[in-house]
């Protein structure tokens, strides 16, 4: 293993390799926030009492947990890209090619599967609220909208943070997965330097300790969040 | 005219990265070359292997020069430029392998054309790798040969990169590995090879393929024929010669 | 879309089944006993032995299996001596070997916090119950603890079934041809991803959606309490009971 | 002559859930500063007619009037009953106070957070008339220290008597009580009985549901036993504590210590 | 002239949390055949001290006698009392039943099932007879028919007998009862009375905290009045309930109904 390798600057890959993680938290994130949202609006179609909605949201957590990660990338990457020349050409008579921006493309292809794992934990939290509270809320005649915002969201929220939390872990790490659409994460910095150099190890180790070190950031902010979240919870 | 131009940066020394994050190699100084040549106004994008020609399809870019064979199964999916170099393939064992000077009667076998020495010499290697285990980078023609030629003799073992290749031929796990000559050329004479050896003939043609050219999308007819030109133009005044000898050590142009 | 690629090529990653099913199959079964035994020690009092395992779990869960799986192999490679010494090369020099043990440490670490997740969630007066009719420790684990814990787990272990089986794709950059390795293999000779992917992921999807079924019935099974008529347990399930319709309202 | 426009009039209530029919037909008014208590045994329906009221449960069958407004119902496809317009049913919860048998304070809220929370963003009154009121409240049933603890940080006794803080703020019309002093030892119960005593005297209509037959006698204006989803017997309460008409009232109230 | 074992001694039991200190010296002597009542304030201790008896907490300070053998304690090493063998313990505990505020029915398990659980699991007693004895509790507590429902399905008070009957089927030399009846309608709490009177009589020695002085009264041959941790008095019945020396005891029943 050559430590020198890893020098900031133009000598070392020190800095690619910084600026990789970067994209890593940059898509992460992106992804992730994509996938809340995506995933409360299908945590609220499964729970819903119109059957085809019910069907839609359950066929897209269905299929999206089941096949692996890197066919949900191969299927938005090329066969979005076609859907999207295919109707550029076909309505407006555009035939050039054209593309989403590959950050773009990477935030949809992460955030369709996290998102499907995000739909679950925040179904399953909305289930865990004592119906007590809202039937209280219900009582004094808040309206529905209030309800929703004042009591289920808070509520919510606290059921939902620790399963959140491991579907940003799973989000981060899966990113390491689209370099196969050319966007240079930690990963793809780890091959390229790997190739480059023909030092395998002191790349991937060093993929390992960014990892381990964006994770770690991460969970103090999610403990923080849910410590926030449990307030007036007694600890056991 | 604007051309973009794919290539992986992860396969040294055709195309790799330097420490700085620039893309370096073989490949980046031909097609510099080649655009000047064609004087065409070129961007270079880099681009997993992985998906290479998918995104060519795509359009996601015009063309690839990311030391890709022209063979008969890709040429059904993509066009070709002529070929800009070719360099054979050859078995690397460790030196402390009972194999390590093992040699065929032809020390050169053009799969394309086989003459009977040639065959003679093809079933001697068949025999001497009998029952190994063979390690082989996926998805290249080596792996291709190794399925056509070997596949009922041999264990093939696929790698994702050559590196993870090497080090489990290091590492005891694979008896043989095959690759190409320009990344055998470097690596012997550096530190990393010093346990390795290169045994058994060149290899070239077949499924091999007819060298090393520019991928071009099916539909672009006009592009191919600018980048043949201009490669015959570099080969012609040796500019492609001067390349190989300083990036592979020796000289991998294609005459013909 | 090339169907006639797709007719050619489905056998040969039909065939290749058994070899993901195996791996999962071996490290998740593996796996599970790991992971009693690392919960059990995270919830030791010990704190020289919780830390062990905590970090255990941390160093796992925080870094891609990817990387696990490439340390682990070819770094049990560069440390060839070292292992033939102590004679366990024989183990790390075949890839299936070091597969199983990256894909178990892995879905160890996992499972192992799903499983103290279940166990702290076990109401604590059921646990004082059992200690005032005079249960001994082992029993009040076995008898009570475990079987409330593995239900309350069960969802978030259902999940984490499903993963690992799509997991074993990895197994696939350190030479092992599962289903993703042949696709890849197919792939690399037609140049035609999405079709082939398409097939494996058909496979995959069916292998988890199986897994789920099993899953959820196992769920119901494990709580009678909550789902009295288990004839019409995908009635039940659809309904998750009186207060989830209620909840349910909200969302409407 | 004007007429008196009763508080809440309750009239012919069914409900079944599944098979069992809970409520078989329970009519009730109360006019303006009315306590009414209602006793009777486990599972006889009391909780759920008091759910119905507030249309928390909706009835099978039957009527609502509320200070002169009556509910509108309709029928949804599936044959139940539903309330017509969500937001008259929202506007007229707001003049019924409830306080559930579990309390179910909201436990993300501290305990002035709990109380303020309906006036505040219900009615839309400025926060500080809110938290002054509140805090009256408070030290009304004795727990002002406690007012940024959380629910789970109380004991049960503590949590009830927020519970009915928070339906007071509200200035509600109509009280329902659901068990009110369950949770309580006798001395709180004595203190809870005076505060409801108090309401009664502001001319608050209540409806209160209780096991303990001496808090009824001593606190309503018109007693109620309801037996097996029907009302068994109704009189005043020295009436029906003292001398019940119906066996099974008698029966019940023998065996009451 | 041989000497009476007492069922049960606890001696100047101390237990505090964190700072506060909730118990501070209480002793009690129980022996065969005693029906023991605790009754106090919420907050004065009286289901901690219960939980000391059975180790469930574990006393700052005391000595705790079953039966003769005294629990044998020892101090870790951050100066905490510990029970020295969990052995000793667990065998101490089958005869010691305690039936809690809270019920603790086991959820996973029918009624059946959570009676049987300790006389098959812990006494090794065979099947077939423990299933037998469990039938006749549940019929003694008047819910045979429920025997195959789950916790969850069941009302409080029947979870209240189920959780009696439990406790019973382990045949404990001392019963520990924390609020028997709190989630019983009067007609209930008249059945239950009867089931304890009974148990009395069988010569079982019973602690029964309550919130019910009736029943306290009518059950117990000896009362206790806990007060801030301490035993501000503790005489027979008749004479505790009817004319209580301490002034506190005299207040905390004068607002009892
Ligand atoms: N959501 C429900 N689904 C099914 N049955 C229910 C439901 N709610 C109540 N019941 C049943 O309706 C009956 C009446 O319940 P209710 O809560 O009104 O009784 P109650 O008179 O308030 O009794 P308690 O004094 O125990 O509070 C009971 O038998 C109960 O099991
Ligand atoms: N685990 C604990 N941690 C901190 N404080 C506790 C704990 N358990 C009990 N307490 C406190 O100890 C005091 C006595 O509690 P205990 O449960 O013994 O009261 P009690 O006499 O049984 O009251 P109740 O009649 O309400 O059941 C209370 O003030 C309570 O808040
Ligand atoms: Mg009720
Ligand atoms: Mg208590």
């Amino acid at each position: 293993m050559d430590l020198s390798l890893l020098v900031w600057g133009d000598a070392g890959w020190g800095d690619e390799l910084f600026f990789g993680a970067l994209m890593t938290l940059a898509v992460a994130s992106a992804s992730y926030l994509f996938g809340i949202v995506f995933g409360t609006g299908f945590a609220a179609m499964k729970l819903s009492k119109i059957t085809v909605l019910h069907l839609i949201a359950d066929m897209y957590t269905t299929i999206i947990r089941g096949i692996p990660e890197l066919l949900v990338i191969y299927l938005v990457f090329f066969g979005g890209g076609a859907v999207l020349r295919a109707v550029a050409k076909g309505v407006f008579g555009y035939g050039e090619f054209i593309d989403l921006p590959i950050f773009i493309t990477g935030m949809l292809c992460i955030g369709f599967s996290s998102g499907a794992y995000s739909t679950e934990v925040i179904r399953g939290a909305v289930l865990a609220v004592p119906i007590g509270q809202i039937e209280a809320a219900r009582a004094i005649g808040m309206s529905k909208s209030k309800r929703f915002f004042r009591i289920l969201v808070p509520q919510v929220s606290r059921y939902a943070l620790p399963g959140l939390g491991n579907v940003w872990q799973l989000t981060l790490k899966e990113t390491s997965l689209i370099s196969v659409i050319g966007l240079v994460e930690i990963m793809r910095q780890a091959d390229i330097g790997a190739g480059s150099t023909k030092e395998p190890f002191t790349f991937y180790f060093a993929a390992l300790l960014l990892y381990l070190g964006l994770t770690s950031i991460s969970n103090r902010g999610f403990l923080r969040a849910e410590s926030w979240a449990n307030r007036g919870v007694r600890e056991i | 005219e604007k051309v973009r131009i794919a290539t992986e940066g992860a396969y040294a020394p055709w195309n790799y990265k330097d420490s700085a994050g620039n893309l370096v190699g073989f490949e980046l100084d031909l097609a510099k070359d080649l655009c000047k040549r064609m004087s065409a106004e070129c961007t270079v994008v880099e681009q997993a292997w992985d998906g290479i020609i998918p995104a060519l399809q795509a359009g996601k870019y015009d063309a690839i020069m990311a030391g890709m064979s022209i063979t008969a199964k890709r040429k059904k999916v993509i066009s070709f430029s002529r070929a800009y170099a070719a360099t054979p393939a050859k078995f690397v064992v460790l030196k402390s392998s009972p194999n390590a000077s093992f040699k065929t009667m032809e020390s050169d076998i053009d799969l394309a054309e086989v003459s009977d020495a040639e065959k003679a010499s093809v079933s001697e290697l068949v025999a001497k790798f009998k029952g190994k285990k063979i390690g082989v980078q996926v998805a290249t023609t080596h792996e291709n040969f190794l399925n056509e030629y070997l596949g009922k003799d041999v264990t093939i073992l696929t790698y994702k990169t050559q590196e993870q290749l090497d080090l489990d031929l290091q590492a005891g796990r694979v008896d043989a590995a095959l690759a190409s000559m320009s990344y055998w050329a470097p690596l012997l004479k550096g530190d990393k090879g010093k346990d390795m050896v290169a045994v058994g003939p060149n290899l070239t043609g077949g499924p091999f393929g007819a060298g090393v050219g520019v991928g071009i999308r099916q539909a672009d007819g006009k592009l191919v024929d600018m980048f043949s030109k201009a490669i015959n133009e570099s080969i012609a005044d040796g500019t492609v010669k001067k390349l190989a000898i300083m990036h592979f050590g020796f000289d991998a142009s294609v005459k013909k | 879309m090339d169907f006639e690629l797709m007719i050619e090529s489905w056998p040969k990653l039909f065939a290749a089944i058994p070899v993901t099913l195996s791996l999962a199959a071996s490290s998740i079964s593996i796996g599970f006993i790991v992971a009693i035994g690392v919960s059990l020690l995270r919830l030791s009092k010990n704190r020289l032995l919780s830390n062990v395992a905590y970090f255990f779990v941390y160093l796992f869960r925080s870094t891609p299996l990817l990387v696990q799986i490439f340390l682990i192999y070819y770094g049990s490679g560069q440390f060839k001596d070292f292992f033939e010494s102590i004679g366990l090369w024989v183990f790390f020099r075949e890839a299936w070997f070091c597969a199983i043990l990256s894909l178990t440490l892995n879905t160890g670490a996992y499972t192992s916090e799903i499983i103290r997740g279940g166990i702290q969630s076990v109401p604590f007066g059921q646990i004082e119950a059992a200690k005032a009719v005079g249960m001994s420790k082992g029993l009040l684990f076995r008898r009570i603890t475990f079987p409330i814990a593995i239900r309350q787990a069960l969802p978030a272990y259902g999940n984490e079934i499903i993963l690992m089986v799509k997991s074993t794709s990895l197994a696939s950059t350190i030479t092992i041809l599962d289903i993703t390795g042949i696709a890849q293999k197919i792939i690399s000779a037609t140049w035609s991803p999405v079709e082939i992917f398409i097939i494996a992921g058909a496979i995959y999807l069916t292998i988890n959606f199986l897994i789920t079924r099993i899953v959820q019935w196992l769920e119901i099974w494990l709580s009678p309490q909550l789902f009295r008529d288990r004839k019409s347990w995908w009635k039940s399930l659809r309904e998750n009971g009186q207060q989830a319709a209620e909840v349910q309202q909200e969302f409407r | 002559m004007t007429e008196v426009i009763p508080a809440l009039v309750a009239e012919d209530i069914h409900k079944s859930f599944g098979t069992l029919e809970v409520l078989k037909g329970v009519s009730l008014t109360a006019n303006d500063g009315d306590v009414i208590s209602m006793v009777g045994s486990s599972g006889s329906g009391k909780s759920t007619f008091l759910r119905c009221i507030n249309f928390l449960e909706t009835p099978d069958k039957g009527r609502i009037v509320v200070g002169g407004e009556e509910i509108r119902i309709k029928t949804d496809r599936s044959g139940r009953l539903i309330g017509a317009e969500p937001k008259q049913i929202d506007r007229l919860r707001t003049r019924l106070g409830m306080v559930f048998q579990s309390f179910n304070l909201w436990s993300h809220m501290t305990i002035v957070q709990n109380i303020m929370e309906g006036p505040v963003h219900v009615l839309n009154r400025p926060k500080d008339d809110v938290r002054n009121e509140a805090m009256a409240l408070l030290e009304k049933v004795g727990i002002a220290e406690k007012k940024d603890a959380y629910p789970s940080e109380l004991s049960g006794g503590q949590q009830q008597r927020v519970a009915i803080a928070r339906a007071l703020c509200m200035r509600p019309k109509v009280l329902l009580f659901d068990e009110p002093t369950s949770a309580l030892d006798p001395e709180l119960v004595g203190e809870v009985l005076k505060v409801i005593g108090e309401l009664a005297q502001e001319g608050r209509t209540m409806i209160v549901v209780t096991h303990e037959m001496g808090f009824a006698r001593e606190v309503s204006s018109q007693a109620i036993f309801l037996h097996e989803g029907r009302i068994e017997e109704q009189a005043s309460p020295e009436e029906l504590f003292g001398n019940p008409k119906s066996e099974r009232c008698r029966q019940f109230l023998a065996s009451s210590l």
